[in-house]
């Protein structure tokens, strides 16, 4: 399995340097890829992994180095080329076109030999790839409204019928939960078979030493190390990544007591989307929601938050029963809401970080005839750029120009500075790369110290495992169950989401909440 | 190779640049260009239509566009005219009329902010229905006769050379400069302008703001209705027809992005700077009717394509250029700093 | 410099015409109209009263004046014959200043003007001739611009107020116009009458109000007793929409057999709609029209009689009185008389259609029918 | 319900519930204007809407890339003057190189904003707004302030507009409008069957995604841009046919009506959805409102545009919000747009 020297490599990138205004992106790095290889890229956020890969799809042109395919060298002008020689790429962000249907997103750009439509072809292959790809979705429906997990799907179809020789996939895991990962990796093997020479990003070490033949390491814009993947351990590469050793992470100090129950919703429904969903959350604990993608833990958090109220159910809020319309509402009760999507619901990107964290409470910042203090908030921003140790020149910069991890910590930011009693976070470490994720964790393990009550929605089966005092999982809407520390395995966490019986040792108890 | 320093590169200092070019251009030109009253009258002559461009500007930075100001402009004028014509007194015939801007304002919003349907369309509609109500107040009749302390309002200087309208504008600019730049409501425009749904998510009530931009495009529109009906010394239905297009160039020019989230006032300060400058220095210099449009219209276009050519030739260069050189213009694609 | 001498000018130009009788306003010849209606006498009501001097004056060439001819708006072929009468006699007179022909864009054109005028009085234009289109929202500008020495002559259409405006050029009497109107619609509908609508150009219009409420009045006339006036509706001088309005009459009043459009634009709309629609059997147009525009419908029968001035003439007249006036040669006063070139003599009369404003009448229509319309 | 949101996209919905307003509004003028139901109303409205849906069609091709021609308007005049003015000049051209100059003009100016656009990287609106007023410049200063005169131009040109195609009882389908509805077909079968027509629907929906799908952005939506003005010439040549008489104001305002049909027509002014059925649809209705409401004796003159403004706004809304309520219906119905992973 591993990538043979026999074989001739089918992509060189020789001594690439890019540079970016004061940035230099990537600084004399050199990768080879062979046929039929699982090639791993690990870096942390800005170590040059995405520059690389927009070079090699003809996004950027690189300053210096030299692109060779099959032996030959190549001037990769446009992705369009790029599609031409066989190299295609699937973002973290997948790029789908709401408006056409499923089976033209998959076939967009490629699929026609003649300026026209072949509607009965498109239907037909798109059915067929997304078939072998065990996905099951309308392909004549129009992309809009798919969920993170089937767009990515339709970008794995889109590759697929490009029939690549390079197939990179940056972070295509990201928003897949466990059982999709699964099905994600029995097709990069297909892939694998049949010779395609795939490079794997993705922050998730396990995944990585699951899949990959080899590992290369970026920092900083530099090649650190190439070894096969019997030569390199977890602790080893991430040491090469950050540069240094970092302590456990996914640990949370168990709450030493639970505290007064903060937040009780009982029965809470929403049409269509959620039903019967019943939980606790005491301060200091974090409870966490597992399931599958499209399990809509998401819809309850944004019920929880004001944005999609909910249609019925009780919510009992530090012993007062409430109803929540809208977010401001939940902001004054005390309720912060993290968004999975920082590019599209966290963050404003062309604001600063200042006005980012202060944008929540911003009128507690209008001084004298509602004349914003810039200097209180400046202060704000400084205090929560060291507590959270958000790696930026200044507190001016533009967010869009942060990497994941600290767009991440800027959104913990703004939600803190409300001063939460209840914090809910979706997919907080969501493509955010180890060392950020580590730290990530560290500031939650110390809210819940604060006695922040925490609701983690995530998909990353070990983080949710190492981080909540307990876990609610949920499948279609419902409620499964909810697990004690204790008794959460990953097994049986498994088993609730995909509606398979749940292992029974050690028992399930049911937790107060009761199971769906 | 020339280095053109950061500033140089920002929209406002092209702007200033155009202006001091205009402005240069017409004092050597005219000399009847720096005369006070000239002067006064760059502005006056446009007066109603900077004052709607400051309003505009709210909307256009919050991701949307009101097409009806210069239908509401007329309504307000129309009101004041019918209900004087009516026998009510000016003053309140003045108040009734702002509060019709208002709700018409009001009427926009809530289809825009709480029914959710583009401004585009949502104004557009209004643009003729608005127009449309003048129209039935005032007929094929023209009304004037309005009483001389109106009309000396818009008319006759006020304090110094200035009239009403120009200091209504001057502490609106001021205003406007401070409420956009430095309170709360001003970063919810950019934000929500940006992207609503981030300022959803962050507790903004995206719907209020909307509703309140709107109805004060109405009144601040109305107002300046009121304040061309002194100015004018008469009504008609036609009254302001045609001005949003003149508004929204305006507002573009100031470097607002159409598509919401970004521009400053500054920007459309420069832009109606030049805007009045370059048409009274053409005036002065008797070209007028469709060349003076033409002008601004390749003045509008060139702005832009300038500064983008500029930007691609030297990306161009530098990139013929061995790598690790001079820093390259590289704004669109994001650059990760960690 | 001819401003500073003004005062002492019109003194001078007062004292010449002290005393002098009045004169019936004169017939002036139209040149080259084929087939004139009578010469618009005067009402009896209007008739000028004692003017201070008899005496015709006559222009004396060669004094350097800024003048503006200032239209409506650019890029309409009647205003452009208006300069073209204009320049004519610019270069009659010998005027070293260049003669200016400014003008806003149709879709700007109130705002427009009264910029034009603004700046004109800043430049020092001695003179500003105007077809006002901006009805009495142009006052105050016009004010100002006559506080700083500019004269501001109106021709074609005239500021209602008055204010402001030393003479308005009448092409034709506005009650005239009316009755013109009037006797078209009857000559083409015969002596049994019929019903009939207008279409007119924008609600705005000063000219065509004034023009369709001569005719209303003058249909009170018994002679007039068979015709009926449907309603009145607008096309706003735009193609598309006169060419659906006369469409709509056609549907609305299916006893209609006449459309009425004091518009150039609206009455070859008109007159193309029917054509296309063909409908001229039943339904005819008339109006104010271009010969040129017209002579396809005139010839087929669909417009049998319309009626227009000479814009060539207008804008000529129209430059001589304001040069004499520019200059002080005359004052603008009731009784007034001189003599515009080639066209011969006019006065200065009070104009019996405005409450308060002195006129020119240039006069008189020229009726077209399929005789004269293409020659 | 479940048969028919199957059977039914959501942009067919949209036409089919434009079709229902168009006949609300023939319903209701009927029961208000004597002999509003025949086939005069039809023969009015056919005529009066040929040239403003030709100009919706490229407006539609446009706005479907999240771009925007204010310059349609300007074209249309500068097309109809410059063809009138040739032909008046000689009778003899042919009627096919007449079509062919309007269309060739139109196409060269809409080839001078799409580069602008396109290759300039300056906003559609800046650009279009800009030579809204330079198109209209150059034609004012070309023509010397003349008029195209209907005498002038060529038997065949004045027969164009009363020309049937087929007449069928008292409706008569005029060449022109038959010309129209061609137009509106050809492009709607361009935008379901072209591998173009479903590129601009890709460019407009996400432009980012497009260029990484390396599709050629720039080149579309340029030949989008020179389509739009191919068609608005084509408009203009109608537009001269129609009214004989040309002034340089020819087609002013058109950009706004053109918007109005597209808008109304359920196009999204934010690109990536939308049909030519659906705009021409919208042309339609508001062409049926305005000549519906000039014959209804009730209304006065003066009330007509607050009237047409007001129902505009509600043809606008009942389409959003019916669709918003279908949509709804259609996901309780369980037609899932969800991708759910099966075993």
């Amino acid at each position: 399995m591993l990538a043979s020297p026999d074989k001739a490599p089918v992509l060189e990138m020789h001594h690439i340097s890019k540079r970016f205004d004061a940035t230099q992106a990537l600084d004399d790095v050199s990768l080879t890829l062979y046929p039929g290889e699982v090639h791993a890229l690990l870096g942390e956020n800005g170590a040059g992994k995405s520059t690389l890969i927009k070079i090699m799809t003809g996004i950027h042109q690189p300053d210096a180095g030299e692109i060779v395919l099959d032996g030959q060298p190549v001037q990769i002008a446009n992705a369009m080329q790029a599609q031409r020689l066989g190299i295609a790429a699937i973002y973290q962000e997948p790029m789908i076109f709401p408006d056409l249907s499923v089976a033209e997103n998959i076939f967009i750009g490629h699929a026609e030999r003649t300026p026209f439509v072949n509607w009965g072809r498109i239907v037909r292959e798109a059915e067929a790839i997304l078939g072998r790809l065990d996905v099951k979705l309308d392909v004549r429906m129009p992309a809009r409204g798919l969920t993170l997990a089937a767009q990515q799907a339709v970008e794995i179809a889109k590759a697929i019928s490009l029939q690549v020789r390079v197939l990179i996939m940056d972070e295509p895991t990201a928003s897949l939960s466990a059982h999709e990962v699964e099905q994600l990796f029995r097709l990069v093997d297909a892939l694998r078979r049949q010779g395609v020479a795939i490079l794997f990003i993705s922050h998730r070490l396990d995944e990585v030493f699951a899949i990959a033949d080899r590992v290369t390491v970026f920092r900083d814009g530099r090649w650190i190390s190439t070894r096969l993947r019997s030569e390199v351990t977890p602790e080893g590469a991430i040491r090469d990544m950050v540069g240094r050793e970092i302590g456990d992470f996914f640990a949370k100090t168990p709450a030493a007591q639970r505290g007064e129950s903060l937040l009780s919703v009982r029965g809470l429904s929403k049409r269509g989307v959620f039903s019967d969903i019943s939980f606790d959350v005491h301060r200091g604990e974090v409870l966490g929601f597992a399931g599958l993608v499209g399990a809509r833990r998401t819809d309850v958090g944004l019920a929880l938050f004001g944005i999609e109220p909910a249609d019925s159910g009780e919510i009992v809020f530090e012993g007062r029963p409430c109803t929540i319309r809208s977010p401001e509402q939940a902001m004054r009760l005390g309720i912060a809401y993290v968004s999975e999507d920082r590019r599209q619901l966290g963050l404003s990107l062309p604001q600063s970080i200042t006005a980012n964290i202060t944008l929540p409470l911003l009128r507690r910042y209008a001084a004298a005839f509602g004349l914003l203090d810039f200097k209180a908030e400046e202060q704000t921003a400084e205090r929560y750029k060291q507590q959270l140790a958000i790696r930026a020149p200044n507190v001016q910069v533009e967010v869009g120009k942060l990497s994941g991890g600290n767009q991440q910590k800027v959104m913990l930011a703004k939600w803190l500075n409300t001063a939460p009693k209840l914090l809910i976070l979706d997919e907080p470490t969501r493509g955010i790369d180890v060392g950020a994720k580590a730290e990530v964790h560290h500031i939650i393990n110390a809210l819940a110290q604060q006695g922040i009550g925490i609701i983690m929605i995530s998909s990353d089966l070990p983080e949710v495992l190492g981080m909540s005092d307990r876990v609610l999982v949920m499948r279609e809407g419902r409620q499964m169950g909810v697990f004690d520390r204790a008794q959460a395995t990953q097994e049986r966490i498994m088993a609730a989401a995909i509606g398979g019986a749940i292992p029974d040792s050690p028992a399930p108890r049911a937790d107060g909440e009761g199971m769906a | 190779m020339f280095h053109l320093p950061s500033a140089l590169r920002r929209w406002e200092t092209l702007l200033l640049a155009i202006l001091a070019v205009v402005v240069l251009f017409n004092v050597t030109r005219s000399p009847f260009y720096l005369r006070i009253d000239n002067l006064v009258n760059v502005f006056e002559l446009s007066i109603e239509k900077i004052i709607v461009a400051l309003v505009m500007t709210f909307i256009i930075i919050n991701g949307e566009i009101d097409l009806s100001v210069a239908s509401v402009m007329g309504l307000a004028a129309c009101v004041v005219a019918r209900l004087h014509a009516d026998g009510v007194a000016m003053p309140l015939a003045v108040l009734v009329a702002l509060t019709v801007g208002l709700l018409c304002g009001a009427f926009n919003g809530f289809w825009i902010a709480y029914v959710g349907l583009p401004s585009l369309a949502v104004t557009l509609a209004g643009l003729i229905g608005y127009r449309g109500a003048a129209r039935i107040l005032l007929e094929d009749k023209s009304i004037g006769n309005f009483p001389e302390w109106f009309n000396a309002l818009g008319q006759r200087p006020l304090v110094g050379p200035f009239p009403l309208a120009l200091i209504v504008f001057f502490v609106m600019l001021i205003a406007a400069a401070i409420i956009l730049q430095r309170t709360a409501f001003g970063r919810y425009v950019y934000v929500i302008g940006n992207n609503k749904e981030v300022a959803r998510y962050a507790g903004i009530r995206v719907k209020q703001v909307k509703m309140r931009l709107f109805m004060a495009s109405g009144l601040i529109a109305a107002l300046a209705g009121v304040l061309l009906a002194a100015r004018l010394g008469a009504v008609r239905g036609n009254t302001a027809e045609g001005f949003e297009l003149d508004i929204i160039t305006m507002v573009l020019l100031g470097g607002v992005s159409i598509f919401g989230g970004s521009g400053t006032l500054t920007g459309v300060a420069l832009s109606i700077l030049i805007i009045l400058n370059l048409r009274n220095g053409m005036s002065l210099a008797n070209i007028t009717g469709n060349t003076q449009t033409g002008v601004i219209g390749a003045l509008l276009i060139l702005s832009v394509l300038v500064p983008n050519l500029v930007g691609r030739l030297r990306a161009l260069r530098s990139r013929m250029r061995p790598a690790t050189t001079g820093p390259t213009p590289q704004p669109a694609q994001e650059v990760e700093i960690s | 410099m001819i401003r500073l001498h003004k005062p002492i000018a019109s003194l001078i130009v007062a004292s010449l015409l002290l005393g002098a009788c009045a004169a019936p306003v004169a017939a002036p010849q139209a040149p080259a109209a084929p087939a004139a209606t009578e010469p618009p006498a005067a009402p009896a009501a209007t008739q000028a009263p004692a003017a201070p001097s008899g005496e015709v004056v006559k222009a004396e060439p060669g004094k350097a004046v800024k003048m503006v001819l200032l239209p409506k708006f650019l890029g309409i072929a009647v205003f452009d014959q208006a300069n073209q009468g204009a320049q004519e006699a610019h270069k009659e007179l010998g005027n070293p200043e260049k003669l200016e022909f400014l003008g806003p864009t149709p879709e700007n054109s109130v705002a427009g003007q009264i910029e034009i005028v603004t700046t004109a009085a800043t430049q020092g234009v001695n003179a500003v001739m105007l077809s006002n289109n901006a009805g009495d929202q142009i006052v105050p500008a016009v004010k100002k611009a006559v506080e700083a020495g500019t004269k501001v002559v109106t021709w074609d259409s005239p500021i209602p107020s008055a204010e402001g405006e030393s003479v308005f050029v009448a092409q034709v009497d506005f009650n005239e116009t009316g009755k013109v109107m009037a006797d078209m619609a009857l000559s083409i509908l015969g002596a049994d009458g019929g019903k009939f609508a207008v279409l007119s150009a924008s609600p705005d219009a000063a000219n065509q109000n004034a023009w369709i409420a001569a005719m209303k009045e003058a249909l009170k006339d018994p002679k007039y007793a068979k015709l009926e006036l449907l309603d009145v509706v607008y096309g706003n001088d735009q193609s598309e929409e006169s060419y659906k309005q006369a469409l709509a009459l056609v549907d609305k009043y299916p006893d209609m057999e006449l459309i009425m459009a004091p518009t150039t634009v609206g009455i070859a709309a008109a007159a193309k709609a029917m054509t296309d629609e063909g409908l001229c059997d039943k339904v005819k147009v008339s109006g104010l029209g271009l010969p040129a525009e017209m002579v396809e419908y005139t010839k087929s029968g669909c417009a049998p009689e319309f009626a227009l001035w000479s814009f060539v003439d207008l804008g000529y007249l129209t430059y001589y009185l304001t040069y004499l006036l520019a200059t002080n040669q005359i004052e603008a006063k009731e009784g007034v008389k001189f003599k515009a070139g080639r066209m011969g003599e006019y006065t200065i009369t009070k104009d019996p259609t405005r409450e308060k404003g002195l006129r020119v009448l240039m006069g008189p229509f020229t009726v077209y029918n399929k005789d004269n319309v293409d020659k | 319900m479940k048969a028919i949101t199957r059977a039914i996209r959501p942009e067919q919905l949209r036409e089919i519930t434009l079709a229902a307003l168009i006949v609300v509004v023939v319903l209701f003028f009927s029961s208000q204007i004597q002999g509003y139901f025949s086939g005069r109303t039809f023969n009015r409205v056919t005529a009066s809407v040929a040239i403003i849906a030709v100009v919706a069609v490229g407006q539609t091709l446009v706005v479907l890339t999240r771009n925007i021609d204010l310059s349609v308007g300007s074209i249309v005049g500068f097309s109809a003057y410059f063809v009138g003015t040739q032909l008046a000049n000689d009778n003899t051209l042919s009627p096919a190189f007449a079509i062919a100059l309007a269309i060739g003009l139109g196409a060269l100016m809409g080839a001078i904003n799409g580069a602008l656009v396109a290759y300039g990287r300056v906003p559609a609106i800046i650009v279009t707004l800009g030579t809204l007023a330079i198109y209209r410049t150059i034609l004012v200063d070309m023509s010397g302030a003349k008029t195209v005169v209907v005498d002038a131009l060529p038997q065949w040109l004045k027969d164009l507009p009363r020309t049937n195609l087929i007449q069928i009882g008292e409706l008569d389908i005029r060449l022109m409008f038959g010309l129209a509805v061609f137009v509106v077909l050809v492009f709607q079968l361009v935008l379901v069957y072209l591998r173009f027509g479903r590129r601009l629907y890709a460019i407009g929906s996400n432009p980012e995604a497009a260029r990484n799908a390396g599709l050629p952005t720039q080149r579309i939506v340029f030949s989008a841009f020179v389509l739009c003005g191919a068609l608005a010439g084509l408009a203009g040549f109608m537009f001269l046919a129609r009214f004989g008489t040309i002034t340089v104001v020819a087609g002013q305002g058109m950009e706004l009506q053109s918007v109005a049909a597209v808008v109304v027509g359920g196009v999204n002014i934010f690109g990536g959805s939308g049909s030519m059925i659906g705009a021409f649809l919208g042309a339609t209705l508001i062409d049926l409102l305005e000549q519906s409401l000039i014959r209804w004796l009730r209304v006065s003159e003066f009330w007509r545009d607050a009237l047409l403004g007001l129902l505009i706004l509600l043809a606008v809304a009942s389409d959003a919000v019916i669709l918003n309520r279908l949509r709804r219906i259609w996901a309780q119905d369980g037609v899932s747009v969800q991708g759910k992973p099966v075993e």
